[in-house]
């Protein structure tokens, strides 16, 4: 599916809270197929400090539309400015990039794990299994109560289960230590989040014997496979996050 | 029409715009965004006899105006280039010219054997610059007797186009422009990239695996262009120029310096059309100030000052 | 309350930030903006032995990111600097540095014995590396020769703090500053301007009257970190970083890396309150990091790798 | 005169023609006294292209309101980018800066002259002029009738002659070539424009023997005398426009 290089026209941009927003983005032209898990390169202008373009995942996708949901969370420079975008503003960004989420088998049962701004493919992801006729479970971790973003999207897809740090919310702790892992078993996991909850998620999945991917994150300069700057270590040696990723099989980790 | 092509002795290019290494991948990366054939040539990634993992995550760290990268020419070695890569990129109309890597003398010479032997590669360029090896690397391109042996050797196997590219750490970089052209080379391409360092406050540590690594980008610029012209002065072999091209300005700036061409690196991975949009903007500028040819700006300012 | 304080010798600096020559004046033009006592110090622009006019217009072009400056140290002289500077400038309650410079060896000793004679003055800045000259200046600093004998000289006469200020324009910083701590530099500074230059291409010629030029700014941070973190791994004594700090983050960088002091520069141009709030922003850092004293965290990174 | 930083709230920003523009800008705190003549530093926000602030020109200071305008002509990135300002937004400014016109004495027979973006200055000249009971006639040159701008500002404080280059407006040719500067005797003449206009009009000045300023616009770094990097060749020595300057007495520079 071949990569893209296009403007598109901000429609929306939400504040869901102090870190979060949605931006919506609408393309003039039609879109590509865009797979669960992919992501996209958008140039943010208006600094010397964001000289790269930011990698984002694809949020959710609306064909009928051509237009693109990302989730965003504030964490430097680069996302600060995409979250005061306003109506009209033009963003140029290449797309869709990388591979992405494996199709699970039919009677599968799945499991969707996120946290923070790792939760943001997992929307479309849901979307896409829903559409294939398998409803997953959803476990997202968020640090407590406030924190908690886009739960009734999720509702939408699947049983929504939540933990939170503090407790304030849904179970006390960390995702890996909520109850419905040690009730329900699950054939299939999707993670996304934080490095230390991917690698708790692993080592869960591994110990059970489940079939886990995991989307990283990595640094990336490049976003196409031409800078190798984006590399995990992997039993098949380095690969590079932006096109043999972001979503990896754990057991193709040295996690 | 204005013409845009320049040579290398007897080797031609269509024009004057290529792709630096490390930073085009081999082309097929790139074919989603432009017709590579377009392009006067393209240099591809870092190559060295073995294969190679290249240094730990993170590899990259993004400075103002600028980008540090620390890869360490990962790579998959020849073999896997000769047998993988090339029987498919050599189908691009464009002169692929492979970037050559070593941590010892006979590394180097191995290697411009092997591609001495294929067909569609009509240049290597001698890479003594790279700052992100342990050993062999920028050590070559620092020290201008190690420079004069590795492109003393290399000549003496290598019969097609031999570029050599230098380092930019290193006090006076004439000298070392001189070593090369006496020993041979047909053609200097510089520079590679500035050896630089981040830190990163919050977490206190450097942000790159390697702690030092090099910088690229348009931060690099002025220092790219002062290198280029002060070795265009020294020599009459063809100069290529580079060093954070974004625009067609930037890289009018190298040729009126004194570049006969340019290589556009960093700028792909923002515009991965950058290389072709240059190239067009080169012609526009050409027409515009009533020029026929590119060899007519080249130097210019040597000219007239 | 944390610590900033930190000494050269037996000179103590309130904190670690000063100002760099060339870019604060003498200090006054900066009052409406802040209260230059607040400073660690200050650091005049560079004085010669003889009034100097500087270069011809245009002296200055803006880079991606930097600035390339071509001033060549234009200043009223010794003479001038004692009758009518001195005086008023010796009232701030801070240490304030000259920053010394001349064409031979015995321009250099001739400045210094004068400015021993000064009694406000605890210290000088040897300038080394001003890339703007056509004498002296930065060829005393890209030769380990004549950098031994400027210092050797300076320091034989010199009897206050003598800060050696190096030039990025070298294969090896290290190795010049290893020379200058032999012959009895006090302190170590860099890095001075890298030599960059710009083309107009509309005008089709050099930006700057002296085609090259300094380039300072945020561009050339990463090679400024990664000099002084070389350097002050070389050397026992203080080392004072600078290179494009423009922010608090910025200097936290460099004392990170290993430097004790950091001089703002550039940054003064942009916001001329620059140096107070990167003071006040190393504080806050300290307190919120938990440290007490801001040696703490000099050259933090290379104790954990 | 106490140098300031302050930000200052865009109030309006109105384009007169595809080059030009007129930036008002408001101050929450009362004015200093700002001199004829006298510029401010702008930093603009938004590219690694406009690292160094951009010095313009007081176009016209209204005390009352805590309220400066700016008229800037479109040259580069730093004003296409102040070109595009908002109402509401917000720009940091250093001001005021530099020398000042001479006081002219209360007979003298005042003419001001220029053009391009060097017309800024001359608004804010003319009105204090009048104030201090001198009305200048006006002298200003435009490439075409088309590019004419801020005529009727100018109106308001004295005679405006024009000059056009091709004749489409006024008189045909250069300043220097209209009549009036062959039929009136002036005593003074202050000049604001691109070089080669300036140094036409010093030429007639100094023939002529008519006291002669005229307002620099090299280029500057910091524009507080602290870099040296805007210095112009004087009969005593180089001399920085920012602070000796921009105003210079044509018999003071070497031209
Ligand atoms: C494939 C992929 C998909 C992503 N999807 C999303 C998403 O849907 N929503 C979202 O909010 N974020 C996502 N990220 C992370 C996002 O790219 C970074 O948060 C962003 O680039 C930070 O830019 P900045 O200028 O705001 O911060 P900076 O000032 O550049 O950095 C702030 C902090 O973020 C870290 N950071 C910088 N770049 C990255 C990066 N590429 N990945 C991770 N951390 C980084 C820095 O190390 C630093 O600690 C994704 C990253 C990748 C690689
Ligand atoms: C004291 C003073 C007062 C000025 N007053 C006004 C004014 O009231 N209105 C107005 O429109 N302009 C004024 N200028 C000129 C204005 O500063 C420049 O046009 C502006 O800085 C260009 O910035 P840029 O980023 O748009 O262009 P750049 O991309 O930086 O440059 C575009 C072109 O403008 C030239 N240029 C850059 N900086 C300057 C400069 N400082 N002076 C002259 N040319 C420059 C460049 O050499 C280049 O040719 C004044 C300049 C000075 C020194
Ligand atoms: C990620 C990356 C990888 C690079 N790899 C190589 C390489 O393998 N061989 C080489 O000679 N130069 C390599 N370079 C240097 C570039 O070819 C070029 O010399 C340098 O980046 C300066 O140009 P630029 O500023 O336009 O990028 C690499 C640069 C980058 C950014
Ligand atoms: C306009 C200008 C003038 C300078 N003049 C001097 C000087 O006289 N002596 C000196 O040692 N360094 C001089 N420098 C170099 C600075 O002190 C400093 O080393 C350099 O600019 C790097 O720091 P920065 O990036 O923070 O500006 C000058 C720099 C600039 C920009
Ligand atoms: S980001 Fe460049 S190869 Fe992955
Ligand atoms: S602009 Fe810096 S001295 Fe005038």
């Amino acid at each position: 599916m071949a990569k893209r290089i296009e403007d598109f026209e901000v429609i929306d941009n939400k504040r869901i809270n102090n870190d979060f927003f949605i931006l919506d983005l609408f393309s003039v032209n039609k879109l590509p197929d865009i797979k669960p898990g992919q992501f996209l390169q958008v140039k943010v202008d208006g600094s010397p400090e964001t000289f790269l373009r930011r990698p984002i995942s694809m949020h959710d996708v609306d064909y009928d539309n051509n237009a693109i949901k990302l989730l965003i969370q504030i964490a430097g420079k680069g996302t600060e400015t995409l979250s005061k975008l306003q109506n009209g503003d033009i963003l140029n960004i290449i797309y869709p990039l990388g591979n992405s989420f494996s199709i699970p088998g039919v009677k599968e049962k799945v499991l969707l794990v996120g946290g923070g701004c790792g939760i943001a493919p997992l929307l479309y992801l849901g979307k896409w299994l829903k559409s294939i006729g398998i409803a997953p479970d959803i476990l997202l971790g968020f640090r407590n109560s406030e924190r908690i973003i886009e739960y009734d999207e999720y509702l939408k897809i699947g049983k929504v289960f939540l933990t939170t740090e503090d407790g304030s919310r849904g179970e006390k702790g960390f995702v890996t230590a909520h109850s419905i892992l040690s009730t329900l078993k699950y054939d299939r996991i999707y993670c996304c989040g934080p490095d230390s909850m991917m690698k708790a998620v692993a080592m869960y999945s591994r110990k059970n014997n489940i079939v886990c991917e995991v989307s990283l994150e990595n640094l990336m300069a490049c976003g196409i496979g031409a800078c190798l700057c984006c590399i995990v270590e992997t039993v098949k040696g380095n690969l590079c996050t932006c096109i043999d990723g972001p979503v990896f099989n754990i057991n193709d980790l040295k996690w | 029409m204005v013409n845009l092509g320049f040579s290398i002795g007897d080797l031609h290019f269509k024009n004057p715009v290529m792709t630096a290494s490390g930073t085009f991948g081999y082309g097929p990366e790139f074919d989603d965004f432009l017709d590579v054939s377009r392009l006067g040539g393209i240099v591809v990634k870092g190559t060295t006899m073995e294969p190679r993992e290249g240094n730990l995550y993170p590899r990259m760290a993004e400075t103002p105006s600028g980008m540090l990268n620390a890869v360490g020419l990962q790579n998959k070695g020849i073999d896997y280039f000769e047998t993988n890569l090339y029987p498919c990129i050599s189908e691009y109309d464009t002169n692929i010219i492979v970037n050559i890597n070593g941590s010892y003398v006979a590394d180097y010479v191995q290697l411009a054997e092997r591609i001495n032997s294929l067909e569609k590669i009509p240049a290597i360029e001698l890479n003594i610059s790279c700052p992100n090896v342990k050993m062999g690397g920028m050590a070559f391109g620092t020290n201008l007797d190690s420079a004069r042996e590795v492109t003393k050797a290399v000549r003496s196997v290598y019969s097609k186009k031999l570029i050599v590219k230098l380092s930019p750490n290193v006090t006076n970089i004439a000298d070392f422009a001189r070593v090369v052209e006496e020993e041979g080379a047909d053609s200097i391409s510089l520079i590679n990239t500035l050896l630089g360092m981040s830190v990163d406050v919050v977490k206190m540590r450097p942000a790159l695996s390697t702690i030092t690594g090099g910088l690229s980008g348009p931060a690099i610029k002025p220092v790219a262009l002062r290198m280029v012209w002060q070795v265009a002065k020294a020599v009459r072999i063809p100069v290529i120029g580079m060093g954070g091209i974004m625009t067609t300005s930037d890289a009018l700036e190298f040729l009126l310096a004194g570049a006969s061409a340019v290589q556009i690196g960093t700028a792909s991975f923002i515009d991965p059309q950058a290389s072709v949009k240059i190239l067009e903007g080169i012609e526009k500028y050409l027409i515009e100030k009533g020029f026929s040819d590119i060899k007519d700006i080249v130097g210019f300012i040597n000219r007239t000052c």
